[in-house]
């Protein structure tokens, strides 16, 4: 008998594709609906941003961290922050560290739920997207509120925030997480647990502590996998030790350790933990300043140091060299997305396309942090 | 461990290999000869006192007198981390890869290529990734001049406002 | 109606010697295309505007609400605006089929309006095949869509074409066993025949006839799911992995053409099941009036339908879409064998019962609501636990 | 068993799930879109609804701006560009130029934070689109103006008074580097000592501003705090001399010279750039 000749298909997905979260481009090699491989081409939303590091001096670069990650801008803010704090050795008011605290765990909350909300848009289900941006936007309001932006605040300032909590916030922010909390149960009655999201979700791509470590996965990602590891608790910085929260790990409950289910849930479960930190920070919050004195011409010492921070796409690294003049020689970032795309193509041997989509969407892979 | 003691066990083992040892604070690093880079990562990876299981991050830095490629390692089983530092020469830097050791390697060494051009021995993909395949330069090195225009688009726009004294300069030149 | 005809015929209306046959044909087209403009456009279209609203609900938003009262006429204006459009064939797409696509696409669309039965006598052909008509004509969408994805020249597009026929002809058999308990019970394959066989009472409906019936009515509804392409089986044109499955290359009218068959399609599952199951127009004998008792069951079997297309709206605006895998298996693992134990179950309960058990009317109608008590139940629940205030507007 | 649990697990699984989730759709059917109907069906602006430290477009009030310059330097992206005069004989600043780039702003603050006034300040407008980049140039200044010098006692334009409140209100919101809050009474802001003292082509102003944005040479040894802040309300100084620093915003270096603009980006350099309307043709200040 003779075999039917088949062909591999090559198939190009993005960089203008409803699923691929920003500019990203993926070859894809496929047999029918399965992948051989796919081959992720990033770059669409390089801006250079380490560049203009360079040029624009320590405070003027501030806003520009919004840029590295806007969907959680807070997290950047706080690691440029805290690298520069780190190297001219100055010392955040404990007040001014509860007000990061707390703006970036509404940050964390607003990308978390922008993640699990482009999971149900990427498999099918508009409406979980919908409500987790409903949800988002009351965030949004509040972030507003509290540093006149939606999206790329510039909240942050070396050696603290740049705005107290305006009057009257704390109570609408108590509120608001009263109203989350139960929203999140809902979220998952609707969609978490909904039985074809599991079977969408589980078993695909799972990666293992191994793996995950060795491709320097980070944050939701890595615990996802079963590593526990969060540098809030790990390497505590800012006034973290202080609060009582959980780190949650993958359990592979719904199929393999390490899967898609896995990673999704982590990011359900980092938003109840969150909700819980910043009722203890809002509860607790210090008197004082908020806002260390700074010169405006910020020149650090000569040195080099590294910061991580536990963004909402996992573990930052901000590694800044200084040369004692008043522009970083040079900065760089390290992202959870950039680490995240370089599994993707390892991962996807064997996927379904469907699975792909599912896949990037699990990773939370955000185009501007991974080309900056 | 101390990243210092970290660096110590490497010169037991590689004396001569281990070039400086900085104090420089904050953070302390160990420039390392470029071709006993591998040798060392596979030294602090597989040994288990050490058991650099991630390279956390790798980038590199241009001083213009030298490239310095910058390895942040980072060890989840004893949660100690390390810097270690390789300083090429400006012209066509190489250095080997360490891909093979750990496989975030792979792109942030193509980053490298990409935006300082420090060329990477054995790296099994070594294009470029963030930039366009036919970019002229190394845009992340001190000299770079940014072409004024690529593929006939322009990358400079000009910014409608003047200022009324270099207008003045402008006009007295 | 042909008696009318025949009579007008007689009455010299046509002429002093007109053709029979000739003025069938006319009277015919005449009559489709009254079904057409009146009953198939319209519904297909508006029922895009209801569905936005009511998935706009459904996920807190407001909809469209602009064009006209509450933005009824929105479904006019996405027309208007289609037909403006330029219509892009590319350049090298197979122009032919390309064109020829939603053409049989619609086609499968209208050809089975001829046996919907809307009332007692509003019915344009009471075939003795008519449900084996209607499943036939309405897979031929597949036709359609495959062309469609295959003249696109376009790698998404010819994807969502593979997927649409695989998925469409495997759901012809889970669906098509699940008609057959229905001709068991009846012996009929005639839509006015099958829906005479049943009662106004919802305890005479043949949902509620056994409980074979009611698994049936279920693997019915979610089979006509998947051969309209209704979340949660939308692949073929699955937006986030295929942009727009087979209809990416399509513009302007053709564009418009598919998705005008895609919600028509809807009314005709739905058509299918309100006939078999749900009593079809079937209303208690409350006037000796034959054109209130029309109307009266016009009312009642377009109000079924509705329900069950909002139903199936209300799906799409809940659950996330299967993959092609999972598709299948739920095809072949699932509805293909619990469909034969339907068949076979019917099969017995009718050796014992030729008449039917009218206690097992009453048993399963108290289920069914059984179930609506406990889901309304969890609905007040979900109403509480999110501390919403309340708000009732049928149309903001 | 095995299977033929899971089986009907996967079905009775399937059956319950969706069941729930169909029953939080339904309530949602009950529940008040979150939709705003922007921008007609609204009862009140969205401008006006949005909170006070709302970055939006940037608005000048030219009456109280001091001339220091503070905002042309702290913008990381030169879309402000300033000019100013000295009057050697009046040892007044007159301000000949003030454009603002709002197709260029990022809308990032750092120009309103070091304002002594808050002459610069971002409003709640947020509405921007125009047919042309060039209509997107704010023009604040038609004609040199004399820039604002804080007065002895408290002002007596009520005009500017009003202005002068608002400004102050507005840059006692940004924390003050060190001190303890709350922001809207400690008036840290206190009038801020205006430009007296000055000397040509060094724009002490900023130096006595209180957070100059000078560059100094090396982090500088705060100045020593003015005592007695005075609320913000009586806008009024004891004519502090330039030499002392402010009283707020301590922190910061007094500077000594102005600093180059930290931005080396500067596209004000392309020559032949700027059709620069000589008469300020550009639109009024975004006020709306």
């Amino acid at each position: 008998m003779s075999t039917l000749r088949t062909e591999e298909m090559t198939l190009n997905m993005g960089p203008q594709h409803p699923s691929t979260h920003g500019v990203l481009r993926f070859v894809i090699k496929a047999d029918g609906e399965v992948m051989r491989e796919a081959i992720p081409d990033v770059g669409y939303l390089h801006r250079s941003i380490e560049k203009i590091a360079e040029k624009v001096g320590y405070h003027g670069f501030m806003p520009y961290t919004d840029r590295v990650d806007y969907v959680c801008a807070m997290f950047t803010n706080q690691g440029w922050g805290m690298a520069c704090e780190k190297l001219a050795n100055i010392e955040v008011p404990r007040r001014g560290e509860y007000c990061r605290v707390i703006a970036a765990e509404f940050n964390r909350l607003a990308s978390h739920l922008l993640t699990v909300g482009l999971m149900g848009m990427d498999i099918g289900a508009m409406t979980p997207f919908l409500h987790a941006l409903r949800e988002r936007e009351m965030i949004n309001d509040l972030i507003e509120e509290l540093c006149g932006a939606r999206l790329t605040f510039n909240y942050m300032r070396i050696g603290g925030v740049a705005w107290d909590l305006p009057p009257g916030w704390r109570e609408k922010a108590l509120a608001y997480l009263d109203h989350l909390d139960p929203i999140i149960n809902e979220f998952n009655s609707l969609f978490s647990y909904n039985k074809i999201c599991v079977e969408r979700l589980a078993k695909v791509a799972p990666i293992s502590a191994e793996d995950a470590i060795n491709y320097n996965l980070v944050g939701p990602n890595l615990r996802a996998s079963g590593v526990n590891w969060d540098v809030r608790k790990n390497i505590p910085y800012s006034v973290y030790p202080e609060f009582d929260f959980e780190v949650p790990l993958g359990s592979g409950e719904w199929g393999i350790v390490g899967d898609a289910m896995d990673r999704y849930m982590m990011r359900i479960r980092e938003m109840v933990q969150s909700s819980r930190i910043l009722r203890q920070a809002l509860k607790r919050m210090p008197e004082g300043p908020v806002l260390a004195k700074v010169v405006r011409n910020f020149k650090p010492p000569a040195g080099e140091c590294q910061i991580r921070v536990e963004s909402a796409r996992g573990d930052q690294g901000w590694y800044v060299v200084s040369d004692g003049t008043a522009f970083p020689w040079r900065v760089h970032v390290r992202t959870g997305s950039f680490a995240a795309m370089g599994i993707i193509q390892k991962l996807s041997r064997g996927l379904m396309i469907a699975d792909l989509v599912v896949l990037i969407a699990s990773l939370d892979v955000i185009a501007p942090e991974i080309d900056r | 461990m101390e990243a210092l003691k970290i660096y110590e066990r490497v010169k037991e083992r590689f004396p001569d290999k281990v070039l400086e040892v900085s104090e420089k604070k904050p953070d302390p690093f160990a420039a390392v000869a470029a071709d006993a880079i591998v040798a060392v990562g596979r030294l602090l990876h597989d040994d288990p006192e050490t058991a650099m299981d991630c390279l956390s991050n790798q980038t590199g830095v241009d001083y213009k007198d030298r490239i310095e490629v910058v390895y942040h390692l980072f060890s989840y089983k004893h949660h100690h981390t390390c810097v270690l530092k390789v300083k090429l020469p400006r012209e066509n830097p190489t250095v080997a890869t360490v891909e093979e050791i750990w496989r975030a390697a792979n792109w942030m060494e193509r980053e490298i290529f990409d935006l300082l051009g420090v060329n990477f021995d054995g790296h099994s993909d070594m294009r470029r990734i963030l930039m366009p395949e036919d970019w002229p330069g190394y845009p992340l090195r001190k000299d770079f001049v940014e072409p004024l225009e690529y593929h006939g688009i322009s990358t400079v726009r000009e910014s409608p406002i003047l200022r009324l004294d270099q207008k003045k300069k402008h006009e007295h030149a | 109606m042909q008696k009318w005809i025949d009579s007008l015929i007689a009455r010299g209306d046509f002429g002093p010697h007109p053709s029979h046959d000739l003025v069938y044909a006319i009277a015919i087209a005449v009559a489709c295309a009254l079904v057409l403009f009146l009953v198939a456009v319209p519904f297909a279209s508006v029922v895009t505007w209801v569905e936005r609203r009511v998935w706009a609900r459904i996920q807190s938003r407001i909809g469209p609400n602009r064009v006209g009262p509450n933005g009824f006429l929105q479904w006019l204006a996405d027309g208007i605006k289609h037909v403006c459009k330029e219509d892009v064939i590319p350049e090298e797409a197979d122009a032919r089929l390309f064109k020829l696509a939603p053409y049989l696409v619609v086609l499968a669309f209208i050809l089975p309006w001829a046996v919907m039965p809307f009332s007692s006598a509003l019915i344009l052909a009471d075939l003795n095949i008519g449900i084996l008509y209607m499943t036939a004509i309405t897979a031929l969408t597949v036709v359609g869509v495959l062309m469609a994805g295959w003249a696109s020249n376009n790698k998404w597009s010819l994807i969502g074409g593979i997927r649409s026929a695989a998925q469409i002809i495997s759901y012809e058999i889970p669906a098509g066993l699940s008609i057959f308990p229905v001709v068991l019970m009846t012996g009929t394959l005639s839509m006015q025949g099958i829906i005479r066989a049943q009662g106004w009472e919802p305890n005479h409906w043949f949902m509620f006839a056994n409980p074979f019936c009611f698994v049936a009515t279920i693997i019915l509804f979610v089979s006509s799911l998947a051969e309209n392409n209704r979340t949660p089986f939308d692949l073929p044109e699955a937006e986030s992995e295929l942009v727009a499955g087979f209809a990416t290359e399509y513009s302007s009218m053709r564009y418009l053409f598919f998705f005008m068959a895609e919600w028509g399609n809807m009314f005709i599952a739905a058509a299918i099941i309100a006939t078999l199951f749900l009593g079809g127009w079937q209303f208690p004998r409350v006037s000796a009036s034959a054109v209130v008792m029309n109307a009266l069951q016009f009312i009642t079997f377009n109000l079924k339908v509705l329900i069950l297309v909002f139903v199936s709206m209300w799906i799409r605006g809940t659950l996330p879409r299967v993959r092609i895998d999972q598709m299948m298996s739920l095809c072949w693992k699932y509805f293909v064998p619990i469909s034969f134990v339907d068949l076979i179950g019917t099969a017995v309960w009718v050796a014992i019962w030729p008449d039917g058990n009218p206690i097992a009317g009453w048993v399963m109608l108290a289920f069914g609501g059984a179930v609506a008590v406990l889901f309304a139940w969890r609905v007040t629940y979900f109403t509480r636990l999110a501390r919403m205030e309340l708000y009732f507007h049928p149309t903001i | 068993m095995g299977a033929s649990g899971s089986y009907f697990r996967h079905i009775k699984d399937a059956i319950v799930t969706i069941f729930d989730g169909m029953a939080v759709t339904a309530s949602h059917l009950v529940r008040k879109p979150y939709t705003i109907q922007y921008p007609d069906r609204i009862a009140v602006r969205v401008q006006d609804t949005l909170p006070f430290r709302y970055r939006g477009i940037l608005d000048v009030d030219l009456e109280i701006c001091t001339g220091c310059l503070a905002c042309d330097r702290a913008c990381p992206i030169d879309c402000i560009a300033m000019a100013i005069e000295k009057n050697a004989q009046t040892r007044e600043i007159v301000i000949s130029q003030f454009d603002i780039d709002i197709a260029k702003c990022m809308y990032c603050g750092l120009c309103s934070e070091p304002c002594p006034t808050g002459a610069i300040h971002h409003t709640t407008e947020f509405e921007g689109a125009d047919y042309s980049l060039e209509s997107l140039i704010r023009r604040f200044i038609t004609e040199p103006v004399v820039a604002y010098k804080a007065k002895k006692g408290p002002e007596p334009d009520p005009e500017v008074a009003g202005l002068l409140e608002r400004g102050m209100k507005y840059v006692d919101e940004w924390a003050q580097p060190g001190s303890d809050k709350p922001p809207a009474t400690a008036a840290a802001s206190a009038p801020k000592p205006a430009p007296a003292a000055a000397t040509p082509r060094a724009p002490i102003p900023a130096a006595a501003a209180p957070k100059p944005m000078a560059a100094a040479p090396r982090p500088a040894v705060p100045a020593p705090p003015k005592p007695a802040p005075i609320p913000a309300t009586a806008a009024a100084t004891p004519a502090a001399p330039a030499a002392s620093a402010s009283p707020g915003g301590s922190a910061d270096a007094s500077a000594t010279a102005p600093a180059v603009s930290p931005s080396p980006e500067d596209t004000t350099d392309a020559p032949a750039a700027a059709p620069a309307k000589s008469d300020n043709g550009g639109d009024p200040p975004a006020d709306a």
